[in-house]
């Protein structure tokens, strides 16, 4: 069991989301996030006063997947979140013991 | 007072309550999401002690007996002799003042905003409105500096110069603030503020020719025209300095805008309120970026704001002032013939509101800061005063 | 009426009207983020069938025939022998009392939050506003009440111990909430909300007085000096007892000076209405704690703070009321030499509203409860009324 | 002007300023997040920009020669004839039609979220208000479409259809957003909004009679009724068709039925009002859904509410006008025995206004689009036009 | 060292944090988040247009656990999160190599 | 590979950040979450009410570091965060597998 992590774009949610779907994906887990990166942040100028603001808004998704689905949903989170420019964001796989349903208490591959 | 005038005084005076509202609103939303409710309650607090005080002894001593240039005395005491209902006239302008007195020591509060413990905030207000507030109104209106020939329509110098100027002094006692200045954090809180400052705002100025007359329409005109000027002007500068134009830089301009008009705008017309507004708007504009040149930390720039907006307002009258469109009894500006007469009176009122107002207030604040105390802990400072002061949380989401 | 009351009177209108916002805002704010929706609902449901029902037969019911102690007929129906345009004061006092009809069941909303279904606070209103509303309406203002001697000015009577005891009659037939109440999730949300009615009951109060006059100017005064002092009251008893001034205190203080003054705002004069302040502060201030004693679910303390703040000003009325001041026909209150008739009067008018009152709406909800229900689900109660009654989130922070 | 009358206009004319931050709360609250601070500041651009071009030339064109009946000249330029303060009424007019003219550019502005240029926005709206809104506003009072018998109380015509159609216009030059439509933001703030327009719409509708007289009380009733009716319907028909008595529904619908009542207000009496209403909020709760139909991309359905809402009230005098009961010299509508004359002269000016309006609109869209551009790059689309446009951020959360 | 993470219904946190709290739990990292599974959205209409609302609010809970406390600490946590209905949400466990506590510099068990 | 995740008081934000920009930190992702911890809680008065509130504001950091970096980056975090007051915070170590960059594909350290 893996978890699959990924930091996108905000307004590319929608687009991860329904690519998802599409591939079959039943579960995903969404935290609003901001991140620091390559990207740089911007500047916001209140009353004359540069605030550097360095972290951007950014949407981490969160899906538990069985390892032999892990790199088709990889590549499809890639391809939908892709803008080509910088700031588009990461995926991170870390290994996962065990998941538990909480309705039902089934573990494993089930209970994803 | 006529029916219609009083009519008119009344809604006035609503206004100008609805008014502090707006600013801890204005406010609130530029502050800290930790800070904000300290900074709406400094507010809020003026409107409960402020009204209190002043039909105790407030307004008695600000105004009565009216042949004294410095300062009253008693004889009102608990509004003594002015409580006969009669046409109400007296009553509803005793209680349209008491709006100015509520907003006055309100108007600080954005100075001293993320740092000031709020039981010193409590004991400061009445305070200040005894010893700094209550002499400048008595000497503006009707006192010394009226006598001399200085005006000032709606408070330019008796409210925004002094709040301001106060304001300075009150910091340079307390200190600048540990952390940065951070972005404000609800823009749209700030707007809704700015929606209800500019609606009261026509109270604040038409209220105070006191009768529902011409004087009464062209400063509502003016209020109209100067803070849309002033809105536009820091706009522009903004725009073409920072690059873009701002929200919270229209917001400002407006409330700049505003404040200038506020000393003229019951004594000019035809094209000033736009001069004062483009004026103030481009001065404003420049003027808050100074507390970073003199490291003064005036959190939301009153002084930027009030006090430099109302010297701007109450100077520029020296050259706008035309009492024959107004029938008054006030000298002519400049621009209307009067030479430099006007102007000179105008500088002296507000030199000697300066003076007093820095100077008192000053003091007050160092025999607070050695007495209770006037900045709370570095680590409720770093928490935020929300928690500190009142224990509260301004959102609490998660529920 | 003359134009400058016209104006008075349509000014105040437009004033009580923004109140029911006003208190949507102060209730939707002390509300939890996931009901916040149903609360401003619960509100504005009312400026949407309470007007169109006013002038279909509210209004008539509850004042013509002006010489009926109990109940009117339908001679004013649809506003019948009054649209005569004429001077337009008829109708503008239509009007202005169709605000009052409006925002007196709105109160009842903050009792039964978090768990009342939309569809029986949809049949709630208009029947309570026949059944309770319009009788109590009419006893206090021309009918019997008023006939043995009882006065209220603005509704501390009719309006808020009315409404103040329904909530309590209401809460106990819909029983408590299932899980702990939360903290409030926007207290900027409750300020904005506390401006807006501060402001508006300007209106409320000195509009009662149907003209811009000398009780008019009174009536202002008396609405800014109470609200101040009650404000003030709660927020020491809050320090001293709870250990800090907290932003909620001051404004539900506020709230209920407001309240107290209602009744009385035309009546009293002088330092009157700064102890009536005071006082309904600190009996408020102890009163909301009075439902956990008791075990009654009153969400957002309608009962301690309107049948409480109400109930307090009305009382004191018997003591303060100084007809002399007012060129009035009522009664002196015992500290300007009436001996206790007044008083007397007051607590039977109050006596009689609380029994009806309490009574038909306990039936009401009972016969609603027996037939469509009055709870949401324990799962939509869970999930938040916002979604489960409307199918819609207060805030979609995500996009 | 009598003090009572002045009192009423300057009133109104504040309640009408009060509109557009109203207004842009209103429409900021349904926008998304990230595009709230250019929603609100396409709005108060309006209240900077509009008043000084209206005391320069535009309240000259819209007006002056009186005896024209297509287009003013410069004769009151700079208000050049009609500063002499005087009873101040002549000032007072100009100040509160110069309400009308900020909140006409406004309405529009809902229409083109999420995606326009503020530098095009910032050119359409003077460009718009000579060209489109001055010519119609003359037509409309006192120009041909009045001469032949049209009538238009407080601007169905003139601002909402004018407005409406030229967002029609104005979405169809720009193009749809790129993006799917998201659910609003915060409904809290749409409430506050829906709270201040119709506080005041009282002075935009019941200020029209330029007086305190029977007029403006039976505007002011009328406003409250229609606008409670209108919400009421679309509450219902939501209800029914949806399964949910919305929020936003219930707003919208009181929107909406203000916007209808507004060309009969004080022409109307008895339960007019009430159908007026009704039929506003069953048919514009029907006609926001005709974009998708359409295929138009009228963000916030200024179209549906604001052409269509004012062509119902505009239309629906042709039926209720009823002069007798204003003294006036309007003809009858058809449930008054007048016949169709008046019907088909609302029909003549509110095509005439639509053609103008569409036509012209479209012009300075494409000109502005083939010069400057129209819209913000596809990524500032996606990133939000606060960032891009103003260098803002609305919520600073984190601070 | 193990970290349990655990996706949980909004109103369920109060009865969760009581549960652990009681099983001895002293730390809890909570975040509100919001979930797609096979609970399904929900419709949100607006103006007549509907809306189809993919993300519910949720919570997640994030718990650092000695490995031998982990299976007490899930069941109490699976217990107080049950209503039985579908999207009571996911608990699942992933290996943590070392915990520092910042204050003190602690390490291992002992900082948690 | 590893995932640093540090939990700091919120007012500690931009001196973390600053001392880890100034460690050669080039990506981080920032959470406002919520922590329930030895610290406890503080009481809020509505109306004389007492709300017992336990969980209190905190920030989470989450750092993508390549191994070697980790020990480090830890020790730079725990002495910007420090006050010596209880509730400053806890950082944990996971293992990660593999990082992708969504921009362009990359994956191991480079993508980080
Ligand atoms: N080392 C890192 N650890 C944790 N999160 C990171 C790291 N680097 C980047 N991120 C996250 O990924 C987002 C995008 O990274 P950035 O370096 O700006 O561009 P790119 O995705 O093109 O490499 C950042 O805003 C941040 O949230
Ligand atoms: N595969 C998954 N990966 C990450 N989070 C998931 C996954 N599946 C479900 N979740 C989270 O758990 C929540 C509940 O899941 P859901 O499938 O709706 O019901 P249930 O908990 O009954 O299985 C979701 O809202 C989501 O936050
Ligand atoms: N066992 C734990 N699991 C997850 N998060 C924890 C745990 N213990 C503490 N935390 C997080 O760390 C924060 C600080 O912990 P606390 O025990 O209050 O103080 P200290 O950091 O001094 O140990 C908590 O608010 C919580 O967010």
């Amino acid at each position: 069991m893996k978890l699959i992590t990924a930091i996108v774009k905000p307004y590319k949610l929608d687009d991860v989301k329904e690519a998802l779907k599409a591939a079959g994906v039943v579960g995903i887990t969404v935290t609003e996030v901001r991140g620091f990166g390559r990207q740089g942040g911007h500047t916001e100028t209140y009353r004359g006063a540069e605030y550097k603001i360095d972290f951007l808004p950014k949407v981490k998704l969160e899906i538990l997947a069985d390892a032999p689905d892990v790199d088709r949903i990889v590549d499809v989170i890639a391809a939908a979140a892709n803008t080509g420019k910088i700031g588009d964001g990461k995926i991170w796989i870390t290994d996962v013991e065990t998941v538990i349903r909480v309705r039902t208490g089934e573990t494993g591959a089930s209970a994803i | 007072m006529e029916s219609g005038d009083l009519a008119w005084v009344l809604v006035s005076a609503a206004l100008v309550l609805f008014m502090t509202p707006g600013l801890a609103l204005f406010y609130g939303g530029m502050d800290r999401g930790r800070n904000v409710l300290n900074m709406l309650m400094m507010n809020f607090y003026c409107l409960l002690i402020v009204p209190v005080l002043w039909v105790i002894a407030g307004f008695s001593l600000a105004q009565t007996p009216f042949d004294n240039g410095f300062i009253g005395n008693f004889d009102s005491f608990f509004l003594k002799d002015i409580t006969t209902a009669g046409d109400g006239g007296a009553l509803a302008t005793v209680a349209f003042l008491g709006m100015f007195a509520v907003i006055t020591p309100a108007l600080i509060s954005g100075a001293v905003a993320d740092r000031m413990k709020f039981s010193a905030w409590a004991l400061f207000v009445p305070i200040w409105l005894f010893l700094v507030f209550v002499p400048v109104f008595k000497w503006v209106y009707g006192g010394w500096l009226f006598d001399r020939g200085s005006i000032d329509f709606a408070g330019g110098t008796a409210i925004h110069v002094n709040a301001g100027i106060a304001a300075l002094a009150a910091v340079m006692v307390l200190g600048a603030r540990k952390s940065d200045p951070s972005p404000p954090h609800s823009l749209p809180l700030v707007m809704i503020g700015t929606g209800i400052l500019w609606f009261g705002w026509f109270g604040f100025n038409a209220g105070s020719a006191l009768a529902a007359n011409g004087q009464a329409a062209q400063a509502f005109m003016n209020t109209f025209l100067a803070a849309a000027a002033a809105g536009l002007a820091w706009l522009l500068v903004e725009w073409k300095r920072d690059g873009h134009p701002t929200t919270l830089g229209a917001a400002s301009g407006v409330v700049a805008g505003l404040v200038a008009i506020t000393p003229a705008a019951g004594y000019v017309s035809g094209p000033a309120p736009i001069v004062i507004g483009l004026v103030a708007g481009v001065v404003c504009c420049y003027a808050v970026r100074l507390k970073r040149k003199f490291g003064y930390d005036d959190a939301l720039d009153v002084v930027g704001v009030h006090f430099v907006g109302g010297l701007v307002g109450s100077l520029l009258i020296g050259f706008f002032a035309n009492p024959s469109f107004f029938d008054g009894e006030f000298d002519e500006g400049i621009f209307y013939g009067g030479g430099g007469k006007l102007l000179l009176e105008q500088v002296i009122a507000n030199v000697a509101a300066i003076v007093w107002s820095f100077v008192i207030t000053y003091l007050i604040m160092i025999v607070l800061k050695k007495t209770i105390g006037v900045r709370v802990s570095a680590e409720a400072e770093s928490n935020g005063l929300d928690l500190s002061e009142h224990g509260e949380t301004a959102y609490h989401s998660g529920s």
